[in-house]
């Protein structure tokens, strides 16, 4: 337990009298991916907040690789090893890709904030290439964000994303929205990148959770039901009722 | 020819024919002007850091044009007369004053931003007003411009001229310089989603306050020019109106542009004084204009400069 | 002998004569024109502007060019605009001048490039006392004495204690000043406004509260209007003697109408004061304009009376600085407001009056005097001005 | 400073509050609905006030001049909007400002142009004239107390329409999220032209209701613009409910201060600083509690928004 990448420790937050994160405990075990599912409204959302830095939860711990990280703010986490993906793809827009990879790379030096032009950006210019041709991009680096497909953002979120050099990666519903085949792309892409980088994935699509989880863990009304290895989840009878069995209902 | 380049070709023109202004012969009340049109482009180009490439709408860049402007004068009034303390007291003074007010500012955004830098302003504006010892509302007036290296050589409205050709081609050579480093990217990018900003690792609010320190300290240097050319300072100079005028100066010449905000500042400034010449009631033409140009532009001047160069 | 003198003066005055139709007198005037102030700067633009149509576009034997600017009220603009008037039009004086921020503003560029500078309004005490200058002269007032004979007036009456209350600005804190030189009661309280307010009934709740014999107030345009409105529709208006400066004059009565009626200000000049010079300004102006003039106007014609005596005393040699100063000093002229004598700062000496307003039997409001407070009164700040 | 006193400020603040809320209920309903910055606000407030006192002699004083006022504002929303804001409704906030700064220019000069400089005045009606005593010797204006029930009714009558009609839960749901109200079939444009037509017509009422108090002056509006944004941004765009309270605070905070804050500060200091930072502080008042309010919660008191 204790060398547990990511460790969320009875994490809570309140709005009022609803409880949207009632004592949640995850931990992210290294080279594993764990997903978190649940149904629509159950919290998920704001737990991602609250591991990420941007809400502030009213009682429990976030600890990266071991050291508390509760108390800082997104940007510091970010540098300290956590990076994510959104939801709805967030990206600089009126840049190529290929800045935003450089973005993401040149917050791990020094130099990350330098009020004068660094005269070392070439090296940057050819690490986001390298990036962004292990997704899939390497021909559409210097194309504006704004002009690429939905599912190669995702790609590009996902390039800059691993350009932090990342302890921990959190996946943010990283199918939301993509067609087919872009979806399969996207899922080879996460699966090639097991056992390198420990990942958190929020996802809805079941068919993909099920294929990458090496474990999951079922948010219900703010609450974990169940933890464990994908059969053990689409065993257990409490998953099945609260969540699943629409599922299968629906399937 | 790139658009860079050729925008840098642009650029470069309009601070040539500056700079040969004094050297043919012109009147010197057009020399005068110009040199007060400069300083004031200073402030908006300065102005343009923060909005054009931060994305943050300030409403009250005019406090910090009048802060210099009053570190200059009481300066001056106190008989310490050297321009380069009252630069550096000036630069200093609203560079101070930014980042104070910039650390609470930068937390808000959109209109939030604009009315939280107009209160700050205005602050700035009624403490002026009751500085009774410097005149109050009627203003100081400095019986003597300020010595460069112990000479009077600023009485001379050409010598001051090109100190403030200098200080904005400096001020044009910095914006650049910040606009085109990791700063700058991170400043630019962070206007466009600050969200994957932060989750890559910069702290947004950071990098914004610091744009505007810098952006307050070139205003501040623009009003210690300002206090010398017109030998008067005043806390008109920081009305929230003014403030407004920067704000037209920067989207009518285009935001985020190599020259625009220097064209802006241009046009506005040169604008006023022809129309008005022409008809007491130029403001309605004036007005009509800045309707026209939104409605019929995008990206102001240099936007439409670059459509008809296309 | 007596044919010779004739002959010779009226030789000298074809001389003269035609040394004015080569040599104009190119004087700038710079006055308010824009924004809520702006209707100050009309009064003095129309005077000044009647006065040298009544010349014949003449004055002082030469024909006057005048270029009229617009300050805006921001004095660095006005610093601008008057460079140009200096350099571009080369102008041999600059009039007007509405408000002291201007004025001090402008002050040094004036002066250094030795052009003169003749006041139809603004009389900050700088240019009074310490930064007096022999370019410049006034044919309005230095700024404290409107608010020192209301004050004189307010100790002449036996109040005992009066509400002070002024916008927050210098000129605003130059007349509580003024007015406390001569009123030795008691200041219940000294009340500032913000410059520009229009909503006074928080003031006069207080001022109700604090039951003065009267107050004294200072409010030029916008701000008079609705100060003077206000205070009567808050039922105090014959209840608290309602003294003041530049607040209730011509550019205000035509807005506050009835409400001003039977308030009281202080001032050297009043369209129903009773001189021939006076009256037949009044009548020719209402006649040009179709409204009546105010002190503003009054400064300004006068103004232009006083350049038309001064460059007639100098020959007509505008260029001849020294002749000029000269001229300015000793220049006599028939004043619409009666006395009137240079004093050695270059303010004039003149007499005050507590006015009040009227309305007249044609229906239009104006003021009127109602006793003379202060005869041949100069400023305080003379002694201060180094100019001898 | 007796119980008395604080209690006529009081009203006056109110009074004062207010008339900034109907002013500011068009700016914040514009702004969240069309995330549009309609700076030429202002004028429409300055417009209602030329209306009525330029109409006044011939429709039979002020009531009269009153009636032709409304529609005639109301109309000059719909062609300001038609004509110059709807082709900007998808554009930045900095081209907005900049055309709707340019509308400001063009209609005070205009205004000075048709109607000169001076200010205009309006009696009060006869109807509405004197004072009541409230208690010993402190007279209210009746016509002020009117305005304060102008006010309170006009904020009764928008929670009504806000809150149970149909084109109130429109608004309402365009405030928080427009596309949302778009993809439901609405026809935005219309609903966005009713919401600036509206709003202007509350400002040019606002405007109409001060001119027996204020003088009638080219660029009145400019100031008024600036306490409405005040007002806007302290409530939280978009948020009736929060103009309502911020403009009452904000009503109150500025006459309060400009009432007490020099005897105040006497108790602290001497009698001549407190003169002199008194009456400087007062003016602040305002914006240390805006930006107070900004610093603590960066979307105002009530934001709509949940970005906040």
């Amino acid at each position: 337990m204790t060398d547990a990448v990511l460790r969320l420790e009875r994490l809570t937050k309140r709005y009022g009298a609803l409880v949207v994160s009632d004592e949640v405990s995850v931990d992210v075990r290294p080279g594993e991916i764990h997903a978190l599912i649940g149904p629509n409204g159950a919290g998920k959302t704001t737990l991602i907040g609250q591991i990420a830095g941007r809400v502030a939860p009213d009682a429990g711990r976030v600890f990266l690789a071991g050291e508390d990280v509760t108390a800082l703010p997104a940007a510091t986490r970010a540098r300290r090893g956590l990076a994510r993906t959104f939801q709805i793809s967030a990206l600089v827009s009126d840049v190529t890709a290929r800045e935003n990879v450089v973005l993401a790379i040149r917050s791990r030096s020094p130099g990350r904030l330098m009020p004068v032009p660094w005269f070392g950006a070439r090296r940057f210019d050819e690490e986001a290439g390298a990036r962004l041709t292990e997704v899939g991009l390497g021909d559409r680096a210097d194309v504006i964000v704004s002009s690429l497909s939905h599912g190669e953002r995702r790609a590009l979120e996902l390039a800059a994303a691993l350009a932090l050099q990342p302890k921990v990666l959190l996946l943010d519903e990283p199918l939301a929205g993509v067609g087919k085949d872009e979806s399969r792309a996207i899922v080879k892409l996460i699966g090639g990148l097991r056992g390198r980088i420990p990942m958190l994935l929020v996802e809805h699509d079941m068919d993909a959770v099920f294929r990458l989880a090496d474990r999951i863990s079922v948010l219900v009304y703010g609450r974990i039901v169940a933890t464990g290895t994908p059969s053990e989840v689409r065993a257990d009878p409490l998953v099945r009722s609260a969540y699943l069995g629409e599922e299968d209902a629906a399937c | 020819m790139s658009k860079t380049r050729r925008d840098f070709l642009v650029l470069g023109l309009m601070l040539a024919i500056l700079a040969v202004l004094p050297l043919v012969g012109l009147p010197g009340w057009v020399i005068t002007y110009t040199a007060r049109i400069m300083a004031f482009a200073i402030c908006a180009v300065a102005l343009d850091l923060v909005l054009g490439y931060g994305g943050m709408v300030s409403l009250g860049h005019a406090a910090f044009l009048g802060i210099g402007s009053y570190a200059a004068g009481i300066l001056i009034a106190e008989g310490i007369e050297d321009f380069f303390i009252g630069l550096a007291a000036g630069a200093a003074a609203a560079g101070l004053y930014a980042l104070a007010t910039g650390a609470i500012a930068v937390r808000t955004k959109g209109v939030a931003f604009i009315m939280i830098t107009l209160a700050f302003g205005q602050m700035a504006f009624f403490v002026a007003n009751a500085l009774s010892e410097y005149g109050g509302s009627d203003g100081l007036t400095l019986w003597s411009r300020a010595t460069l290296n112990g000479t009077r050589a600023l009485k001379s409205d050409t010598t001051l001229y090109f100190v403030i050709l200098a200080a904005l081609v400096a001020s044009l050579g910095v914006v650049r310089l910040v606009t085109a480093s990791p700063f700058g990217a991170v400043l630019r990018a962070a206007r466009n989603n600050p969200e994957r900003v932060t989750a890559l690792g910069y702290d947004v609010e950071r990098v914004r306050l610091w744009a505007y320190v810098l952006s307050a300290v070139l205003c501040g240097v623009a009003g210690v020019l300002i206090a010398n050319l017109t030998s008067f300072v005043s806390p008109a100079l920081m009305a929230w109106q003014r403030s407004g005028e920067f704000i037209v100066m920067v989207i009518l010449g285009g935001a985020g542009t190599v020259w625009g905000a220097l064209a802006g500042a241009f046009v506005v400034l040169a604008l006023e004084e022809g129309l008005s010449l022409a008809t007491q009631h130029w403001k309605i033409a004036f007005g009509a204009l800045l309707v026209a140009v939104v409605l019929f532009t995008r990206g102001g001047i240099a936007g439409l400069f670059d459509r008809s160069a296309r | 002998m007596k044919h010779v003198i004739t002959l010779a003066a009226a030789s000298l005055a074809l001389t003269i004569g035609t040394a004015a139709a080569q040599e104009k007198l190119k004087i700038g005037m710079m006055v308010t024109l824009s924004g809520p102030s702006a209707v100050l700067g009309q009064h003095q633009r129309d005077a000044f502007n009647l006065a040298v149509k009544q010349k014949d576009g003449k004055l002082g034997g030469l024909v006057a060019d005048v270029v009229i600017v617009d300050d805006e009220l921001k004095p660095d603009v006005a610093v601008q605009k008057v460079q140009g008037l200096i350099e571009r039009d080369k102008v041999d004086i600059v009039t007007g001048v509405t408000f002291s921020n201007v004025m001090m503003a402008i002050a040094k560029p004036v002066f250094e490039s030795k052009t003169f500078l003749v006041s139809s309004n603004a009389g900050p005490s700088p240019l009074a006392g310490k930064a007096c200058s022999p370019f410049f002269y006034s044919a309005s007032y230095q700024n404290d004495q409107n608010h020192e004979a209301m004050g004189k007036y307010a100790q002449d009456k036996g109040f005992k204690k009066v509400v002070v209350m002024v916008p927050n600005y210098q000129a605003g804190k130059d007349s509580a000043a003024g007015f406390k030189r001569h009123f030795k009661g008691e200041i219940a309280d000294e009340i500032y406004t913000q410059l520009g307010q229009l909503d006074f009934s928080a003031e006069l709740a207080k001022i109700v509260a604090a039951k003065p014999d009267a107050i004294f107030t200072f409010m030029p345009g916008g701000m008079g209007v609705n100060l003077v409105k206000q205070f009567t529709q808050a039922g105090l208006s014959g209840k608290i003697p309602f003294l003041s400066a530049f607040t209730i004059d011509e550019t205000t009565l035509p807005a506050t109408q009835d409400a001003a009626l039977g308030l009281f200000a202080g001032a050297q000049w009043a369209p129903g004061s009773d001189n021939p010079a006076s009256k037949a300004f009044v009548a020719a102006f209402e006649k040009e304009y179709g409204y009546v003039p105010s002190l503003y106007a009054q400064q300004a014609y006068d103004s232009a009376l006083l350049i038309d005596a001064a460059v007639k005393a100098a020959g007509g040699k505008v260029k001849d600085k020294e002749a000029m100063q000269k001229a300015f000093r000793t220049a006599s002229f028939e004043s619409v407001r009666g006395s009137f004598k240079m004093n050695t700062n270059g303010f004039p000496i003149q007499d005050f009056y507590v006015v009040k307003a009227v309305k007249r039997a044609d229906g239009k409001y104006a003021t009127e005097p109602v006793e003379k407070v202060f005869t041949a009164y100069g400023d305080v700040y003379a002694k201060e001005c180094a100019i001898n | 400073m007796s119980f008395t006193l604080l209690a006529v400020q009081t009203l006056n603040g109110l009074q004062f509050g207010l008339m900034l809320f109907l002013v500011a209920a068009g700016l914040t309903l514009v702004f969240g609905v069309m995330d549009f910055i309609n700076l030429a606000h202002g004028v429409q407030y300055m417009l209602g006030a030329y209306l009525t006192a330029v109409l006044a002699p011939h429709a039979g004083g002020f009531f009269g001049a009153l009636a032709l006022a409304l529609p005639l504002t109301l109309a000059l929303g719909l062609v300001l909007e038609r004509i110059v804001f709807r082709p900007l409704y998808g554009r930045g906030h900095l081209d907005q400002v900049l055309a709707t700064f340019g509308v400001i220019l063009i209609v005070n000069e205009g205004v000075k142009l048709a109607f000169g400089a001076a200010p205009i005045s309006v009696p009060v009606p006869d109807l509405l004239s004197g004072s009541v005593m409230l208690t010993d010797g402190l007279l209210f204006p009746v016509y002020r107390l009117a305005i304060i029930g102008a006010g309170l009714g006009t904020g009764l009558l928008l929670w009504l329409v806000i809150d149970g009609t149909k084109f109130g839960m429109l608004v309402r749901a365009g405030a928080t999220n427009a596309p949302m109200v778009s993809a439901l079939g609405v026809d935005v444009r219309r609903l966005f032209t009713a919401v600036t037509a509206f709003g202007a017509m509350l400002a040019g009422f606002a405007g109409a209701m001060v001119t027996p108090i204020l003088s009638v002056e080219p660029g009145m509006g400019d100031g008024v613009l600036i306490l409405a944004f005040v007002v806007i941004v302290v409530g939280g765009v978009g948020s009736i409910r929060g103009a309502f309270l911020a403009a009452l605070l904000i009503g109150l905070v500025d006459t309060l201060g400009r009432s007490f804050a020099t005897d105040i500060l006497k108790l602290m200091v001497s009698a001549p600083t407190a003169n002199r930072v008194g009456p400087a502080l007062a003016s602040m008042a305002i914006y240390v509690l805006m930006a107070g309010v900004l610093a603590v919660r960066p979307g105002g008191l009530f934001p709509s928004r949940s970005a906040g």
